[in-house]
């Protein structure tokens, strides 16, 4: 028999799952032998936590905190791929000509969700001296950011300035991190240090199978995915997931950085270094944590499906 | 000793300058029950007037009607001689000791007392000896501090009289106030009253079940039939005042409670 | 001693305007925000006028329709799940002063635990893919409290002479319960009902918030949503139903309550002095 | 007739050990907790033992206790607003059966309205830089219901007769309010202050979930911060903390309560026979 | 017509086979007021005692000592005669007429007066003809539907005592139960009483402030003083029963009247 795998998603259905949707959709994870169900995630669910208390042995973790929080709370998971390279957050401007950069930003209000105090805004004081006294609370709901023309909020590069053009009528300023060097992850696939030990083998099916999903997400026919995606969430509508894919196929979020080279899923042990190295020094991590039991590379960086025009 | 058919009440000689005239009155209850059909009745000034009749003949919602607590549903009440303030309502003095005690729960036998001196805006400190003095008088001097649930029923009902008496009002509605009291305390109250009501001039209706009672205090005494209840007798006592035991051992006292109470067994039967 | 029989006549009238009045101003309400809305330009995403949100309501329909019936399958069963576990835990605090003074202080802290600290907790206790089991738990820790404080108050308001008679009367302590405590109760335990109900509603949407996956779909995801996606009008549509669904819940218990004490309690009982 | 004066002697015996009871009950229920949690090895990121979330709280005892203080201030006004709101509202409804039923419904919109998704529109109100003010209302909303609805119906429980007798003496409406109603409802609105501290508390942080900010940093904050690190004794220091204020606010609460109505309400009254 | 002294009470021959006795009951309330002290009372079987005293002086709270509501401060109350239960209580089936007519509010008098028959697990069937059979005795017989907030003060007082009496019990404490009636329905109510007390071996112990009432239905009257309250007269009413208006307007009975007024008067001086 298959082998049963419950693997949860860090949102509710959306474009950016799209390669696991798509490797479901297109049976690749059956050919492989394993029967996986895609949980989608929601407000209320804490990927993390669920991973440390071991409910789950598959999950998305949402950027490269997650794995270094859990080595740090003491919790055996590791992070075996990073489906996208480059983390979508960002922060969005009304067109102004005081701010061309995110250096810029520093001494201004920033609209802020709770969560996100104690993850990139840490780069952002590191990097640019940004303080908590700019911070400013950001409940989902953009609305105060629209109606204040001198708002500065986060976004993810995939959705919100989407809906900004939409809904605002105007095109935001938009600083995605990653541009600016900003070295976390996004879309990790975190397991249980007990299945990899167990099932090693099932992990290596569970990413190559993701890869390849992901690859044919992009390249082939993305509507199996599609299908599944609005299936699961009636609410994502064609246009969203159509900017979406169009987002990531420009910024190269997917198949950009070490996956150019070293295929979907890459992760090096330098950028981990690199994103570790600015924390710790934030004072997010002590120095010496063992940062390396986070992640893994023994699954990716095979230059598996790398994209023929690469 | 005369005795009128109800509906030469309010055309009596006796009666003169009524203060209170009631025409017709009829009090249908919400659940459908009449409580009262059809009562005139006048009372003058000055008069002291007892109210007796059977149990649940209509005697409180009578005097509830009197004091314009409740509506009546038809008929009418007046006060042909009191003033009407600015906003139409009659401006009458009133002091009412309800059936019940009614005491607030939360304050102290004093604080109860003071309660109709204190919305005359009257300041603790000038109420404090009149409270005591009134509270003396129905011998609950020591318990001032005391809260209504520390009270025996019949010192409730003392502290109700006291808060009835304490604005020294110019109408006085009682409703069996002496029920609970035993018959010392009950006479010395009653003497009392008799004391007051005739050095002030009040007019008084005073509901009670004691026959005796009602004759030694009162120049008149309505009586009142079953429901739905009437007038069913006026009896006037025609005896002198100030009255004292003497009275209570006159022949003429034996008499005028035998009438009384014919005319009481003649109502329920 | 003859009568007409003791009749008690319901008062219609009253009760039809009782629905009217809060519509008529509803209605003025809402005519006041349109032309508000539309004369300042207020930008819909910011307050949209009622029409626009009619229009999402209509839009919308069946999906908020199935949102709002996920939602109050969830806020009922809270609500039955409070008023059963209040009233019992109440009951039992009633039963010696010791109980009640060792254990209300737990109750306290089952109030004032955030569910949105909590609900990773019963996600893995419940396991994971009982997320409406949890909801529920989540929705009936925000709504039991007022419920047994409440019943706690009125079990111990009862009037002692009725008590002392049932004493007399060798009657046992659940007989005192049922026959004396519980009846004189009643007005404190449907204020605490009333209160409740709205709580378990909002639990119902809070817990949904906090604990609710792809698999629930109630008006708090069609909230978050909308939200998300800058489709205001939707999302007070949403917060629409939620309301009328709260002003119902609202209602049927403020007429249970009329039902209940209209002929003997202060509150309920139309005066005639 | 003469008499020793009354006198009313406190319980001081019953006040201590209304305390000792659930230290004693607590410290039980730590034991047993501790014991579970080390002999089943439940790990720490599901329930972290009694001694792990005492050293987390020592070890960041400070940074706690300024978010605890944030989080009180924030608790007591929002609190304090809220029995001024709903006793006030109360008294309105309360001078007419018509304003009740006409705007009735509009007090249970703002109670079943999620303050999660209203918590925009009150930060584009107040300016996104006032957010303890914003934090404040979110946490009235959260607060006012059981005050208001319980003094709704204590006000109108006023015993009738003594309603009639304030007739007589000519009272205005204040007074009877006053004087008798406002004294008759309070062990029903001190049965709503109960149940309206904890929500203060809840309501505080639930406000600073949805619309707190690195400006503002309450426990909601300590919370978040401690989940998102996996720092679970942390957040249950946290979380502790956040109970030893409900239960003192509770204790507080009830302290009032026995002081306000010892003398006189069946519920505090020590009944001697 | 015979006076004792308080402490031969307990020797006196004439209380023979007593079914209950007081020994030196003392009450003090946690307010410092001392209700009664140095109680000895003894009531003999079937004994029709009636209880007289001032206002506040400790009647009530002897009565519910000894109904064993309430805790005694001093001194013991034995029921010799009666079985105890295997918990250890005394199984005595006591009837209790509390002075305030105790009702559910939220029942109607027809449930009020079921409530007795109820919890001893009587259907409500088989009550009905019981209850209305009681409801007619107190005039009420068209009231079973009625609440009692729709009743007048005498009507609640008249449920109170039909319920008190549904069940038959063997000891009946009565606390001023006909004080709110009319002298007629009293007197018919006294007779009942009376009736039934004789039919069935009853003991009773009645409050009451009427010395009229007292010395009509008693065999035994026990005079109390004022507080603290003791016992200051036993005064025995040596006539035969039934007792009926022939009684009353005898000289013996105004004899008795004028020795227990007196007995009254001297206790309050
Ligand atoms: N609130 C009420 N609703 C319905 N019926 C009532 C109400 N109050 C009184 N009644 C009825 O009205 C009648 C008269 O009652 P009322 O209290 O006036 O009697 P009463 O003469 O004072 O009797 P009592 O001597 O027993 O006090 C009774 O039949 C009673 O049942
Ligand atoms: N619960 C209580 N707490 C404190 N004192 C009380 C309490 N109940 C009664 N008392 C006091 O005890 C004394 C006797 O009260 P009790 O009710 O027995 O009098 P009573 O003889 O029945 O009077 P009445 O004829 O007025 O009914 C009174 O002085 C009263 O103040
Ligand atoms: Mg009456
Ligand atoms: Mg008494």
């Amino acid at each position: 028999a298959d082998t049963k795998i419950t693997f949860v998603t860090d949102w509710k259905a959306e474009a950016e799952h799209g390669g696991f949707y798509e490797a479901l959709a297109l049976g690749l994870y059956k050919k492989a032998g394993l029967d996986v169900t895609i949980r989608q995630g929601g407000p209320g669910i804490d990927n993390m936590q669920l991973l440390a208390a071991g409910a789950v042995d598959f999950a998305i973790g949402s950027n490269s905190f997650g794995p270094l929080n859990l080595v740090q709370a003491g919790a055996h998971v590791v992070a075996v791929m990073a489906a996208s390279q480059k983390d979508p957050q960002c922060l969005m401007t009304h067109p102004r000509p005081d701010i061309k950069s995110l250096a810029d930003i520093k001494g201004k209000p920033v609209m802020i969700a709770a969560g996100s105090a104690d993850t990139f805004f840490l780069w952002l004081k590191a990097k640019y001296g940004y303080s908590d006294s700019q911070i400013r609370p950001y409940t989902f709901n953009m609305a105060p950011f629209l109606v204040n023309k001198n708002a500065i909020q986060q976004g993810y590069i995939s959705s919100e300035p989407y809906l900004v053009e939409q809904q605002g009528g105007f095109k935001p300023q938009v600083f995605l991190f990653a541009d600016a060097g900003y070295p976390s992850y996004a879309s990790l696939v975190m397991v249980s240090q007990t299945m990899i030990d167990a099932h090693p083998d099932v992990v290596q099916k569970f990413v190559d199978a993701s890869i390849q999903g992901w690859y044919d997400y992009l390249h082939a026919d993305p509507s199996p995915a599609d299908k599944l995606i609005e299936k699961d969430d009636p609410d994502e509508s064609d246009g969203v997931i159509a900017y979406a894919i169009k987002t990531m196929k420009a910024e190269g979020m997917i198949e950009g950085g070490d996956a150019a080279k070293l295929g979907i899923g890459a992760m090096t042990d330098a950028r981990w270094k690199t994103f570790f190295d600015v924390m710790s020094k934030e004072g997010v991590y002590p120095a010496n944590l063992d940062y390396k039991a986070g992640y893994t590379l023994r699954f990716v960086d095979k230059g598996l499906a790398l994209a023929a025009s690469h | 000793m005369q005795m009128f058919a109800p509906e030469a009440a309010s055309a009596s000689p006796h009666t003169a300058k009524p203060i209170i005239t009631l025409n017709g009155v009829t009090k249908t209850y919400g659940n459908g029950t009449t409580a009262l059909r059809d009562v005139d009745l006048a009372i003058g000034q000055s008069e002291f007037v007892s109210l007796l009749g059977p149990s649940g003949c209509g005697k409180s919602t009578l005097l509830r009607l009197i004091a314009g607590l409740g509506e009546i549903s038809a008929g009418r009440i007046d006060w042909p001689q009191t003033a009407h303030t600015a906003r139409g309502e009659p401006e009458h003095d009133i002091g009412f000791v309800f059936q019940e005690p009614t005491l607030m729960p939360w304050a102290t036998v004093f604080d109860n007392v003071y309660l109709p001196l204190k919305l005359k805006r009257m300041s603790r400190r000038q109420a404090a000896p009149i409270i005591r003095d009134a509270l003396t008088k129905v011998g609950l001097e020591n318990f001032g501090k005391a809260y209504p649930r520390e009270l025996s029923g019949g010192m409730k009902m003392r502290v109700s009289i006291a808060r009835g008496l304490i604005t020294r009002p110019s109408v006085l509605l009682m409703d069996e106030p002496f029920a609970a009291l035993d018959e010392i305390t009950r006479f010395r109250l009653n003497d009392d009253l008799l004391a007051m009501w005739a050095g002030q001039h009040w007019t008084v209706i005073f509901v009670t079940h004691s026959v005796y009672e009602s004759v030694y205090l009162s120049d008149r005494i309505v009586v009142m039939g079953a429901r739905p209840g009437r007038v069913t007798a006026d009896i006037r006592i025609d005896e002198p005042y100030p009255r004292s035991e003497a009275f209570r051992l006159s022949s003429r006292y034996n008499d005028y409670c035998r009438l009384v109470s014919a005319a009481l067994h003649e109502t329920m039967t | 001693m003859s009568e007409a029989p003791i009749q008690h006549p319901p008062d219609i009238y009253g009760q039809v305007l009782k629905v009217a009045l809060p519509l008529l101003v509803g209605a003025i309400f809402l005519i006041v925000w349109q032309i508000v809305v539309t004369t300042l330009g207020v930008p819909k995403f910011v307050l949209p006028a009622p029409t626009l949100i009619w229009q999402a309501l209509i839009g919308n329909f069946w999906s908020l329709m199935g949102s709002l019936w996920f939602t109050l399958t969830v806020t009922v069963e809270a609500f039955i799940a409070a008023v059963i576990g209040g009233v019992a835990l109440a009951v039992l605090f009633a039963q010696s002063r010791w109980i009640a003074t060792a254990f209300f202080p737990y109750a306290v802290i089952l109030q004032v635990t955030p569910v949105v600290s909590i609900a990773p907790l019963i996600i893995i206790w419940v396991g994971y893919d009982n997320v409406r089991l949890a909801l529920l738990i989540l929705a009936w820790l925000v709504a039991f409290f007022p419920i047994l404080s409440n019943t706690t108050l009125g079990l111990r308001s009862t009037d002692h002479n009725l008590r002392n008679l049932m004493q007399l009367y060798g009657a046992s302590r659940w007989r005192v319960l049922t026959e004396i405590q519980f009846p004189g109760a009643l007005p404190f335990i449907l204020a605490g009902m009333k209160i409740s109900g709205g709580l378990s509603l909002i639990g119902a949407v809070v817990a949904e918030f906090v604990a609710g996956s792809g698999a629930s779909t109630g008006l708090a995801w069609r909230i978050i949503e909308a939200g998300n996606r800058l489709d205001i009008p939707r999302m007070f549509a949403a917060l629409g139903l939620l309301s009328v669904l709260g002003i119902l819940i609202f209602g049927v218990m403020s007429l249970i309550e009329y039902l209940a004490l209209r002929h003997w309690h202060e509150s309920a009982v139309r005066r005639e002095n």
